[in-house]
């Protein structure tokens, strides 16, 4: 067992070198009747770990909402599927893959995609579209530039070469994740509702097919050891081997699965990721209430001399399973040497309910050549459905915060820096933060045109992939609010889906389905356990509230660097339906002339925005409350004025509030605008605070009334902001809070912001390659 | 009547169905070359797509040019057929010495994907017959070794004999220095497409196949693609004019 | 297996490097990156490719001819590149087919 | 120029390989290549990076252990590859600042 973690010694028996407990080693010996066998124990480590078994969070995740009526499969499955109407479907699903890209950026980002990648197509589908969602430490540390680099070029890499185009993502800096860093990976396919494949081995007598690259002793342990322990150790000797991704052979994998698909010959598929063989072969079988009889000697490996549990648990890339009726060996033989790829027989579907490893090969009728030795049997539910489970403690911390109620009247006195702060100064330099800035410096290294279905080339909100054939396109987008989430994990996770719902409404699309990423620390620290606990509560809360489905997603537990836990971070992916691509809106200024109008109210609480990060006031404050019924209602309200075409433009107000968003839609639209921003209390909540359930959209001045209406008929409150034109940006501030007012209240904010274009451009163009040192 | 144009299929092309699928709009049938045959299908021009022929990993292109198909395309072009490589299409050219030159390494050594503004320096050829002269056409490229070189003589032959076919020019149509935005990668001259000697053989790196749609931001690539497909489609009607004979 | 062919196998090296006076973006990355490290003295960097391999052959004449069809056909690409083979250790007679030493990777 | 530093000039390579066992895509490639070539009794094929460059210092062991750290620090990632130092010929006197070498080349 040397190519395990921890050398076994007799103070470290054997169990405890492959990550298990105690407790779960008697589980173990009680779910077998017996003592394991060390290859058994192996597989048991594996199966067991966090990352497969879920084992701290499986019974949280139970509490999500999963049923919807276009659901057409949910979380058990690789992905999430959800049909979207000409017969089509979309299935999508996020993973992580933090610790692997924290040791070896490059290639732990790269076979992050080639997995989550092999989980859409093993549905049946085609991928056609990638985002990534990444998280690091400083910017300006040179270990943070090394990991940004290698993370981006491992994701590009991989993609661009296999032809599936990255369209969206989210780039975020915190200081939490400098030991730590966090790569989230989201992939969407389109599927024929009719051609959904099942991950199960069913009918006994079947044969298992294992195609795609050989066996190498890549990630040996990965899924015990790389995703559940604690990081931090330094020495790569320690460290099991890296999984070296081959976007080539992914390419070749996905139209061989493809045809092998369409030729009607799988009776099942599964992907191999963490754990390898061990894992597709118990999760299928299990699935179908079948067992399977693995021929060990069968399995094509790269390197001579492996030991058994090696080959069983080794996590090489590239490798898929297919569960095939005899007689259809010959074909899907021949697709797999059409395209170059190595397959061949492992084993057999058997009825007993059992995995059984067996050396000394099988005879044609799939029974043990005489002589063959048994070295393993365990049942497959063992390994899947009935791996251990744990109801782990959860405490809230002592200092913590919590949002107003709603509706409670703004406090906040005007947390704006010194006197005569220049507002278009704040604006120039939330522009230029290295969260708010462009992200073109990493969209740009990502193909994100192949397939010819980006419209619009990605870049502005939320990614729109038209449907050829039809009249109809999908629309997507990944966000989490970390910051938000640390104050209040509740809070935080219902408003990463308010928000990624919002990105997609303000486009006109219907947001579809939720699949979600939760990546948290250490789940046997009681506070750790209860910021997960709370997050999926609110992650449920708010899919309830909006209507939508989780259709699946991932947990990464353990995302702690010696002595710092990352802020809890749940991820939210979002797919949308456009029924009419023509009806798509854009978050641009569309025309001079056009009115702008904010719909919904502005709370208070600067808690977690930017500009408390800007002004140093991170912790200072309350994070905004929010409303799930009043997000609901202005989504709602966005999408019914969009289908009336009676909207030019439109985009949520979300990080740098208010002025971002109309600095964004200013310089998208190459035309900036007069507008009055009514100030009731603080200049910086009106300006730059980012409560929710906001949307800044324009229209043509003879669909007012028709907008209004509609507002009133969703209840949502609308206010008219100004007209769009001219070269500057400017924003007038009136009411109680601003200047006169404002000066008596000890206010310092100039009573107008003004700044023209370019500067706008100029700013946000150059704060990311400038916080990371390619620009000087 | 149909003009069948061959679109070369390479285990790893990627781009092979956008360029069909581009093809068609642009009135052409397009036909599905496999790499292990040297058959082509009686094509009247092949088109390479973009995409990563075999991997890629040591040289782009440098592995496609011993393929079966390969050695079909470099007769077919030896007999005067009309042959256009796009992106990894234009570096199997270039490594199959069909065209002049060769695709380095990006100058920023990083993959780079955004539009670009290009212009066609003759408007005589079959790639670019139906695009205006002087105009600047948007469209994206997306490769990590596009990077145009050739030896100062080589490149002031090409020039000579009017072998540069696009160069990369900003918004105003001056060519861009290898080092401005407007040239992504770095390539000499600005040299974004060459052209062979004899004229029926062509390369460029930016997309035509995804600047044919107004719905994805530009429908400049029509103009290439279209040029090709009608001056395939002449050659169609005096071939089998020949063949009759 | 074929139990008559007899060859010896022989191990390569072939290095490629960019050519002279053509731009190495490479060289040139590492060479920006030296101050960072702190290394002074470091220059003329040029960054190629190596690729190790094994032939088997009746002779090492014919070995490395192979060896430099390989190296002239596919590995380097003369407009840009030059390459030379350095021949390694580890000659061992093997008996059998000579499509054999991709073994373990195959 | 500062005429006082005396300084040899040894050139190096540093050959980095995939470490064993590491799946290595490109050698994969190229070895699948090989039947289009007509090539046969080449196999074991393992794509790396050669970096070769010069190194200015008051003797061989000084140079060799600036190229050693660079190759730690920089060249080789040791999760994925390992690397060996190659001494080349082509040793000189010079006289003259040590942040000269790359000089030639530039
Ligand atoms: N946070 C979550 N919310 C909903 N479903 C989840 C979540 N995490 C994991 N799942 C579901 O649990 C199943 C197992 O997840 P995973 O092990 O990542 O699948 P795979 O091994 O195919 O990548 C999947 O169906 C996944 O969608
Ligand atoms: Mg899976």
């Amino acid at each position: 067992m040397s190519a395990t973690v921890v050398p076994v010694t007799a103070a470290v028996p054997l169990h405890r070198a492959l990550g298990l407990t105690d407790e779960e080693l008697e589980a173990i010996a009680g779910k077998l009747g017996r003592a394991a066998n060390d290859l058994e124990l192996a597989m048991f480590s594996v199966m067991w770990s966090e990352h497969c078994s879920y084992k701290s969070s499986r019974p949280l995740l139970r509490t999500l909402p999963t049923a919807g009526d276009d659901v057409v499969a949910g979380p058990g499955e690789n992905a999430g599927v959800m049909r979207i109407g000409d017969g089509w479907a979309v299935a999508f699903k996020i993973e992580s893959h933090n610790h692997p890209s924290a040791v070896e950026p490059d290639q732990g980002a790269a076979t992050g995609v080639g997995g989550i990648l092999r989980d859409i197509f093993a549905m049946g589908a085609r991928p056609i579209a990638v985002l990534d969602a990444l998280r690091f430490g400083d910017p300006a540390d040179p270990r943070t530039r090394h990991l940004v680099n290698g993370v981006v070029r491992g994701v590009g890499g991989y993609g661009n070469c296999v032809g599936v185009p990255t369209v969206g993502g989210e780039l975020v800096f915190d200081p939490s994740y400098q030991g730590n860093p966090l790569v989230n990976v989201m992939a969407i396919g389109l599927v024929r509702e009719d051609a959904i494949m099942r991950a199960a081995a069913p009918g006994p007598g079947n044969l298992v097919i294992l195609y795609g690259s050989a066996t190498g002793r890549d990630g040996i342990g990965g899924a015990s050891v790389l995703a559940s322990a604690t990081f931090g150790d330094q020495d790569p000797s320690k460290r099991p081997a890296v999984q070296v991704g081959d976007p080539f052979a992914e390419k070749l994998l996905i139209e061989a699965t493809l045809e092998i698909l369409a030729a009607g010959l799988a009776e099942g598929l599964q992907d191999l990721g963490a754990a390898g063989i061990t894992c597709g072969v118990s999760e299928t079988a299990d699935r179908a209430g079948t067992g399977i009889r693995v021929d060990l000697d069968a399995i094509p490996r790269r390197e001579p001399g492996m030991a058994p549990f090696e080959v069983l648990i080794s996590e090489s890339q590239e490798r898929m399973v297919v569960i095939a009726r005899p007689e259809r060996l010959p074909e899907i033989a021949a697709i797999c040497a059409r395209w170059g790829i190595p397959c061949a027989v492992i084993g057999r579907v058997t009825g007993d309910g059992d995995i059984s490893v067996i050396q000394g090969g099988l005879a044609a009728d799939g029974a043990p050549n005489p002589g063959a030795r048994e070295l393993a049997r365990i049942p497959a539910r063992a390994l899947a459905s009935e791996a251990i489970v744990f109801d782990r403690l959860g405490v809230p911390p002592q200092r913590r915060r919590r949002a107003p109620a709603p509706g409670t009247p703004e406090t906040t006195a005007d947390p704006l820096p010194e006197r005569g702060t220049d507002p278009g100064a704040v604006l120039l330099g939330l522009l230029g933060s290295p969260n708010l800035g462009s992200r073109a410096w990493v969209s740009e290294q990502y193909d994100r045109h192949v397939g010819t279905n980006t419209v619009g080339g990605a870049g502005h909100g939320a990614a729109v992939l038209r449907v050829k054939g039809t009249r109809r396109a999908l629309v997507a987008t990944t966000d989490g609010n970390e910051a938000v989430t640390a104050l209040d994990p509740y809070l935080g996770a219902a408003l990463s889906v308010a928000e990624a719902a919002r990105n997609v409404s303000v486009t006109g699309a219907r947001p579809l389905g939720v699949t979600n990423c939760l990546n948290f620390g250490d789940p046997t620290r009681p506070e750790s356990f209860w910021q997960l606990r709370e997050a999926v509560r609110g992650l449920g809360d708010a899919c309830r509230a909006l209507g939508l489905p989780v259709t699946g997603g991932n947990v990464s537990l353990y995302n702690e660097a010696p002595g710092s836990a990352i802020a809890p971070t749940p991820v939210i992916g979002v797919v949308g339906l456009l029924d009419d691509v023509d009806l798509l809106v854009a978050p641009a200024f569309a025309a001079d002339g056009d009115v702008a109008l904010l719909a919904g109210a502005t709370g208070p609480g600067l808690g977690g925005s930017a500009y408390a990060a800007l002004a140093g006031l991170a912790a200072a404050d309350d994070p905004p409350s929010l409303d799930l019924a009043a997000e609901a209602a202005v989504q709602a309200f966005v999408r019914d004025a969009i289908a009336a075409r009676t909207v030019t433009a439109a985009q949520d107000v979300g990080g740098g509030g208010l002025a971002v968003a109309l600095a964004e839609m200013a310089m998208w639209g190459g035309r900036g605008g007069r507008f009055r921003v009514a100030v009731p209390g603080a200049p910086a909540v009106a300006l730059f605070g980012e409560s929710p359930s906001r949307i800044v959209l324009t229209a043509r001045p003879d669909d007012l009334p028709a907008i209004r209406d509609a507002a009133v008929g969703h209840g949502v409150p609308l206010v008219e902001l100004g007209i769009v034109g001219g070269p500057r940006l400017f924003v007038e501030l009136v009411g109680e809070g601003a200047t006169g007012a404002a000066e008596g209240r000890g206010s310092s904010i100039a009573d107008a912001l003004e700044v023209p274009l370019a500067d706008l451009r100029h700013a946000w163009d150059h704060g990311l390659p400038r916080a990371l040192g390619e620009e000087v | 009547m149909n003009v069948r144009v061959g679109v070369v299929v390479f285990p790893g092309s990627n781009c092979d169905t956008d360029t069909a699928w581009a093809l068609q709009r642009a009135g052409a049938e397009p036909v599905a070359l496999w790499h292990e045959s040297a058959d082509l299908d009686g094509v009247t021009a092949v088109v390479l797509p973009g995409g990563f022929a075999y991997g890629d990993y040591l040289r782009a292109g440098a592995i496609a040019r011993f393929s079966p198909v390969m050695r079909a395309v470099a007769e077919f072009a030896a007999g005067g057929g009309l042959v256009l490589g796009i992106c990894n299409g234009f570096q199997v050219l270039a490594e199959a010495g069909l065209l002049p030159g060769a695709l380095l390494r990006n100058r920023s050594l990083r993959f780079i994907c955004r539009d670009v503004t290009i212009r066609a320096e003759r408007v005589d050829t079959p790639f670019t017959r139906g695009i205006p002269a002087g105009a600047v056409l948007r469209m994206p490229v997306a490769h990590g070794e596009g990077c145009y070189y050739a030896g100062e003589a080589m490149l002031d032959d090409l020039e000579r004999d009017g072998g540069v076919l696009f160069r990369y020019v900003d918004e105003d149509g001056r060519p861009a220095a290898p080092a401005d935005r407007a040239n992504p990668n770095g390539s000499l001259r600005a040299i974004a497409g060459v052209i062979n000697a004899a004229g029926n053989v062509a390369g460029l790196m930016p997309h035509p196949e995804r600047a044919a749609d107004a719905l994805l931001g530009s429908e400049d690539g029509m103009l290439v693609l279209r040029s090709l497909v009608e001056a395939a489609g002449a050659r169609a009607v005096t071939f089998s004019g020949a063949a009759a004979r | 297996m074929n139990a008559e062919v007899v060859a010896t196998r022989f191990r390569f090296a072939v290095n490629v490097l960019p050519r002279d006076g053509i731009l190495d973006p490479q060289g040139r990355a590492v060479e920006q990156s030296l101050p960072h490290l702190g290394l002074a003295g470091i220059g003329a960097i040029r960054v190629g490719r190596r690729v190790e391999l094994s032939v088997d052959a009746p002779d090492a004449a014919a070995a490395r001819s192979l060896v430099d069809e390989l190296a002239r056909e596919l590995l380097c690409n003369p407009l840009i590149e030059q390459y030379a083979i350095e021949p390694l250790g580890g000659i061992s007679a093997t008996r059998g087919s000579s499509s054999e030493p991709g073994g373990a990777d195959a």
